[in-house]
């Protein structure tokens, strides 16, 4: 296995203003992190460890403040987003909310054709047929996202993302806003859609049940660090740090 | 547009008809010159003051008349301004009437009115001091009034967008100069701004430079809100999920603007739009009413008002002379009723 | 057992939707009860309808509603019973609690008896101390509190009269792991304490199993399956319920597929005419389409299913 | 707390710089400096003109006289009026005082009545009551001040029962301090009251919404779950919330208030600020219109401050963090 990322002591602070001063919140402290190729790495965490942020800067959402971030062996750290632009396709991001994830303005076939290249009849052909492969069907392509269930939204939000041909997806907590029957449908697409496309995830969630069905190695983030990284199993059978150990004692309780 | 205004119909029946009188109000005023009776500058110097002409059917004998009439009037008692009805005087009221040479929007040469009498005269609305038609007036000042609305609220939008989108979207250093700037603008009392930028200038101007004047200085006032506004809309619109989406679809940043983050902004901006109309209506008249605005002969409803201050007279002998106030609510209360049902029916919530 | 809580045939709704159709459960003294389901299907109706705090546009149709001696459906002095009697948590403590007034004035304000402002004080710094917070509380907003303490402070609130019946609306949902086992604990120890009875919404299953004597199951507005929490989870006998619980991630190994339920939880607006779970059931025979079945009761449970008696040949 | 104010009133420093630059400014475009004007008028003296343009720093460049002007300022020189030939601040003293009366008492009565009503109308939403009372919101935040204006002095005119205009009557000269109090009370109360008609609708409406909102938040809810009586509820719970984001939208209601107050001050003869503008204007009288403008935009400060502290006050998320 090749590695596809490579990310190299990460940091990043956020202003928050009140009235009085800037309050500095470190959002991530130097995360050193390696992402293979064909792998689900699973990112845990409670609210505010910086997990989310992490997701967003690797794909360069959001700036980091310092370090490095290597995708494929080129340092897209600095790249301009003029340039950045090319390799936007390669690599994409789901989001929790499938209410806010889709602009409510533009009809969902349309949004899933932004992605696509070629000319007009091939990139609708296309959206169509990445619509059925998550079940949406090609006569509900020029309805608005409002008309949608939750669980549909989702789907859509990933054909949206798979409709660049990307090799690496950011999954931002991307069930946590759903019931638990649909969750079982999108985990298993999830699954389906790596397999025929060849995907590789970066699976973040504060559902360690989740984390353990689904994720090759686990890195639990505390504060802004990953204070515990590797394979699932050992790390669920033997934690070491004592968050860690914490973090699965509540999980797997009941 | 078909498609709101069908939603607005269905939701919100008030704003519906609001829609539709302005559109009307509008009409009037760029068909004043076939539809004013008389020029705006007639005076009718045996007319002082004369009441509201009432059209009849029915004359005193109670015969029936199918063309409506009116009866010639005579001033009886100049100090009191008292008239009397002729009663032999029956005049009726024609359709096309041949009345003084125009040129209707400025192009087409007519001499016919809409409507009017060919005997006596017919003041729908009464006349001022100086014997002129106050219908005729109100039609021809409601160009300058509802115009100013327009115009001004258009040149504020473009500032407002321009400076509330540059702020919005880059933030930071400029976000913060620029959003001080609205600030010291928005501290300023309103009405003491308008003065105070309206002394900059002698108070003799030609009319044309004076209806400059009034939009130049409406929306120097109105910017600095709008730009708050949008600011803060483009600000929340950023960071929505989907156009973080849109940019890492790949897509130029051109548009994500223009495809993502402004088509939401649309429904948002047209309601603000549309509620800060009247402002501009009520700085026009505002200016005009206190003879800093459109000045004599010209009318405006703001100036045609202006007898009214100070002047008990008036305002107790001749209470038609407040009827472009009523012109001034009626569109401010429909801006204001259309605003409201735009807000809900754009809400993506109501679809 | 003395029975504390007794619903009978509740439905709850106006002209155009039925939110809850034909409830009927009870809950026993010191017992903890939870109520399952996916969102929107009435488990937080439920615990309103218990308090009578509906929304405007809603109100109870038919059926009863015993609580310790009252009819609570006829009954019009809720005020006596509200927070006296019946306490209520909620999942996300920092909109319950009022921003503007302190932890310890809010507390206070629920004392029913008339005794002096001092004694009050002493008492709510008692029940703050108690749920683990530090007295220091009673001085504090709600935004200077963390999610989890806020949590032990409604809880605090809730209790201080003594009440016989908790009802808690996902109280864990909106806090973080770690915080939520202390919350949980904490609330399974309070039914002795406090000689308790608990109704706990929720629709994490497991949970309900960790923390409840009994379950209820609820989907589409009734109560498809209730009965003891270890027999409910570990031998489900309504598909839905099985089907529920073979969703859970936790229930396979990596590489496998999860076995889901295919299509989507029905609207209330249209729900099918017969059982709401048939579009979705593989057993659905023509009965399930046309009728909703009632309740069957097997080993200590209730289910409400064609599947169990002799209906299905029909 | 007393960090939050200074901050605050620390904050208000830019804003009074870039105020008094752009009054400055606004003189500046204005065609031809006002001596001009002063080297008509016969009875001034060159050297007078010379002395004045020194003292302005006339002479020199466009930022050393912006300087010159704020040094003026902040020692109250706020030039000379030429049309009445006394300091402007003399001048902006005596019409500052009936300004803020009036402003006071209408923002007084506007608040006195409107919250009241939107409660009433909060509770009693979509009911009959409530749609009546919102219809006349309606006309009354569309109808312009100026008319309400002129249709009250219609009104008075017709029955007399108030005076009009100015701020004494005749016999105000010996009469005993009480009276003279009362006095000036019932000039105050037809532009008072006019003030008030155009304000109640737009404050009736936003109270209503923010109560409405109360009403519906989640704390309400558990409020209702402690059993405590309705009022408490209402008066309590909701109206504190309410009134929260009404202290907030002080600031720029009386934005609305002082530019009303100086419209309605000059229709109905009130010698106030906004009839000491518009004479400027009139006769040209630069200084004295800018100094208005300043005086104006300084009561907005202070009254947004007023309103700051205030929400501090009652707000402990803005008091405490």
């Amino acid at each position: 296995m090749g590695t596809l990322w490579k990310v190299e002591n990460l940091t990043k602070e956020f202003e928050i203003r009140s009235e009085f001063k800037k309050i500095k919140v470190t959002a991530l402290k130097s995360i050193n992190l390696e992402i293979y190729k064909g792998e689900i790495l699973g990112l845990a965490g409670e609210s505010g460890s910086g997990k989310t942020t992490l997701g967003k800067v690797i794909i360069r959402l959001i700036d980091p403040d310092k370090g490095k971030i290597i995708y494929r062996d080129i340092d897209i750290t600095k790249l301009p987003e003029r340039v950045l632009r090319k390799y936007r396709k390669n690599f994409q991001i789901i989001f929790q909310d499938p209410y806010k994830s889709l602009n409510p303005r533009i009809p969902v076939g349309l949004t899933v054709m932004e992605g696509i290249t070629g000319n007009k009849k091939e990139r609708y052909e296309k959206a169509v047929e990445l619509l059925n492969l998550v079940g949406i069907k090609e006569k509900r392509f020029y309805d608005y996202p409002h008309q949608f269930s939750g669980g549909e939204r989702q789907r859509i939000a990933i054909t949206r993302a798979l409709s660049t041909e990307p090799e690496f997806i950011v999954c931002d907590e991307p069930t946590s806003n759903l019931d638990v029957s649909i969750q079982g449908q999108i985990l298993n697409l999830f699954i389906e859609l790596k397999e025929k496309f060849n995907l590789t995830y970066l699976f973040i969630s504060h559902n360690l049940k989740i984390i353990r069905f689904l994720a090759d190695r686990v890195g639990i983030m505390y504060k802004g660090e990953i204070v515990e990284m590797g394979k699932t199993e050992e790390i669920f059978e033997n934690p070491k740090h004592s968050y860690t150990q914490k973090l699965i004692e509540s999980s797997f309780a009941f | 547009m078909k498609k709101t205004l069908q939603r607005l119909r269905k939701r919100n029946y008030i704003s519906y008809i609001s829609f539709w009188i302005i559109v009307f109000l509008y009409f009037l005023a760029i068909l004043a010159d076939f539809i004013a009776p008389y020029p705006f500058n007639k005076q009718f110097r045996d007319y002082p003051l004369c009441p509201p002409t009432k059209i009849h059917f029915f004359d005193h004998n109670k015969k029936f008349h199918l063309r409506p009439f009116v009866y010639e009037v005579k001033l009886v008692n100049p100090a009191l301004n008292q008239y009397e009805i002729v009663k032999e005087r029956i005049c009726p009221v024609y359709f096309f009437v041949k009345g003084e040479k125009k040129k209707i929007l400025g192009i087409f040469p007519s001499t016919r009115n809409l409507f009017g009498t060919k005997e006596g005269k017919i003041f729908l609305f009464g006349t001022d001091m100086h014997g002129r038609d106050i219908f005729s007036r109100i039609l021809y000042g409601a160009r300058i009034s509802l115009s100013i609305g327009i115009i001004g609220v258009s040149i504020s939008f473009f500032l407002g967008f321009l400076i509330g989108g540059i702020s919005g979207y880059f933030g930071g250093k400029i976000d913060n100069i620029l959003m001080r700037l609205v600030e010291i603008f928005m501290m300023f009392p309103a009405f003491y701004l308008m003065l105070a930028l309206r002394a900059v200038f002698p108070l003799n101007l030609s009319s044309f430079q004076i209806y400059l004047l009034i939009v130049i200085i409406l929306s120097l006032i109105g910017w600095a809100g709008l730009a708050r506004i949008i600011r803060g809309m483009v600000l929340s619109i950023k960071e929505e999920e989907y156009v973080l989406a849109a940019k890492s679809l790949g897509l130029s940043s051109f548009r994500i603007i223009f495809k993502h983050i402004i088509p939401n902004t649309f429904s948002y901006s047209i309601t603000a739009i549309t509620l800060s109309i009247p402002g501009y209506i009520l700085g026009e008249s505002t200016l005009s009413l206190l003879g800093l605005g459109i000045q004599e002969p010209y009318p405006s409803w703001g100036n045609m008002l202006s007898v009214c201050i100070g002047n008990l007279r008036v305002l107790s002998n001749a209470p038609w002379m407040l009827i472009p106030g009523l012109f001034i609510f009626l569109t401010i209360i429909c801006f204001n009723f259309l605003g409201d049902g735009l807000r809900d029916v754009f809400d993506p919530k109501n679809w | 057992m003395k029975k504390l809580l007794n619903v009978r045939n509740v439905v709850v709704g106006n002209e155009e939707i039925k939110i809850l159709r034909e409830i009927s459960f009870e809950v026993n003294e010191k017992e903890i009860v939870s109520i399952v389901g996916e969102s929107g299907c009435g488990k937080s109706m439920t615990l309103k309808t218990i308090i009578k705090l509906l929304p405007k546009n809603l109100e109870i149709l038919s059926g009863e509603i015993y609580f310790d001696g009252i009819e609570i459906v006829k009954y019009d002095a809720m005020e006596k019973i509200r927070g006296k009697e019946i306490g209520m948590i909620f999942q996300e403590p920092s909109s319950y609690l009022n921003p503007l007034f302190t932890i310890g004035n809010q507390v206070e304000e629920a004392i029913k008896e008339k005794i002096e402002k001092k004694e009050k004080k002493e008492r709510v710094i008692k029940i703050l101390k108690e749920m683990g917070l530090s007295s220091n509380v009673y001085y504090q907003y709600p935004h200077q509190l963390s999610g989890g303490m806020q949590q032990r402070a409604m809880i605090a609130m809730s209790l201080i009269n003594n009440p016989k019946l908790l009802l808690a609306d996902e109280p864990t949902t909106a806090l973080d792991l770690t915080t939520a086992f202390g919350i949980i604990d904490l609330l399974k120890n309070l039914v002795t304490k406090y000689n308790l009875s608990i109704i706990f919404v929720t629709h994490d299953i497991s949970l309900a199993k960790y923390i409840s004597d009994k379950i209820l199951v609820m989907y589409a507005g009734i109560i498809v399956e209730k009965g003891p929490s270890n027999l409910v989870y570990t031998n489900p006998l309504h598909p839905y319920t099985q089907k529920l619980i073979n969703c859970l991630p936790e229930k396979y190994k990596k590489g496998e597929r999860i076995k889901t339920i295919e299509g989507q939880v029905p609207s209330l607006k249209d729900l099918p005419e017969g059982c709401p779970f048939s579009p979705r059931c593989e057993y659905k025979k023509k009965i399930c389409e046309n009728y909703i079945p009632g309740e069957i009761k097997i080993e200590e449970r209730n289910v409400r299913c064609f599947k169990y008696g002799n209906f299905m040949e029909s | 707390m007393r960090r939050y104010i200074l901050n605050r009133l620390f904050q208000f420093i830019p804003l009074l710089i870039g105020m008094t630059f752009i009054s400055f400014l606004i003189i500046q475009i204005s065609p031809g400096d006002y001596f001009t004007q002063l080297k008509m008028n016969p009875e001034i003296s060159p050297e007078t003109i010379e002395n004045m343009r020194k003292l302005f720093g006339l002479d020199r460049p466009v930022i050393i006289q912006y300087f010159y002007w704020l040094k003026n300022i902040f020692t109250f020189n706020l030039g000379e009026s030429f049309s009445y030939h006394v300091p402007v601040s003399f001048l902006i003293k005596v019409r500052l005082k009936n300004t803020i009366a009036l402003s006071i008492f209408s923002i007084l009565l506007t608040w006195i009545i409107s919250i009241p009503l939107g409660i009433y109308g909060a509770i009693k939403d979509k009911s009959f009551n409530e749609r009546v009372l919102s219809f006349f919101a309606y006309i009354g935040i569309s109808l312009p001040s100026f008319f309400i204006a002129m249709l009250v002095i219609f009104f008075i005119s017709k029955t007399a029962i108030l005076p009009l205009g100015g701020t004494t009557s005749i016999f105000y000269e010996n009469a005993s301090g009480f009276e003279k109090f009362i006095d000036y009370l019932k000039h105050l109360l037809v532009p008072g009251i006019i003030l008030t008609l155009s304000g109640i609708g737009s404050l009736y409406r936003l109270m209503k919404n923010n109560f409405l909102e109360a009403l519906n938040s989640p704390y309400i809810f558990t409020a209702c779950a402690k059993g405590i009586p309705t009022y408490k509820i209402y008066f309590k719970h909701a109206l504190r919330n309410a009134i929260n984001p009404m202290i907030t939208i002080f600031g720029y209601e009386l934005s609305g208030i002082l530019s009303g107050a100086g419209l309605v001050e000059i229709i109905t003869g009130w010698p106030g600020m906004g009839r000491l503008v518009l004479e400027g204007v009139l006769s040209f009288d630069l200084y004295l219109v800018m100094a208005s403008l300043l005086i104006g935009g300084i009561l907005l400060i202070f009254g947004n401050l007023l309103a700051d502290i205030l929400l501090a006050l009652v707000d402990p998320r803005v008091r405490l963090r």
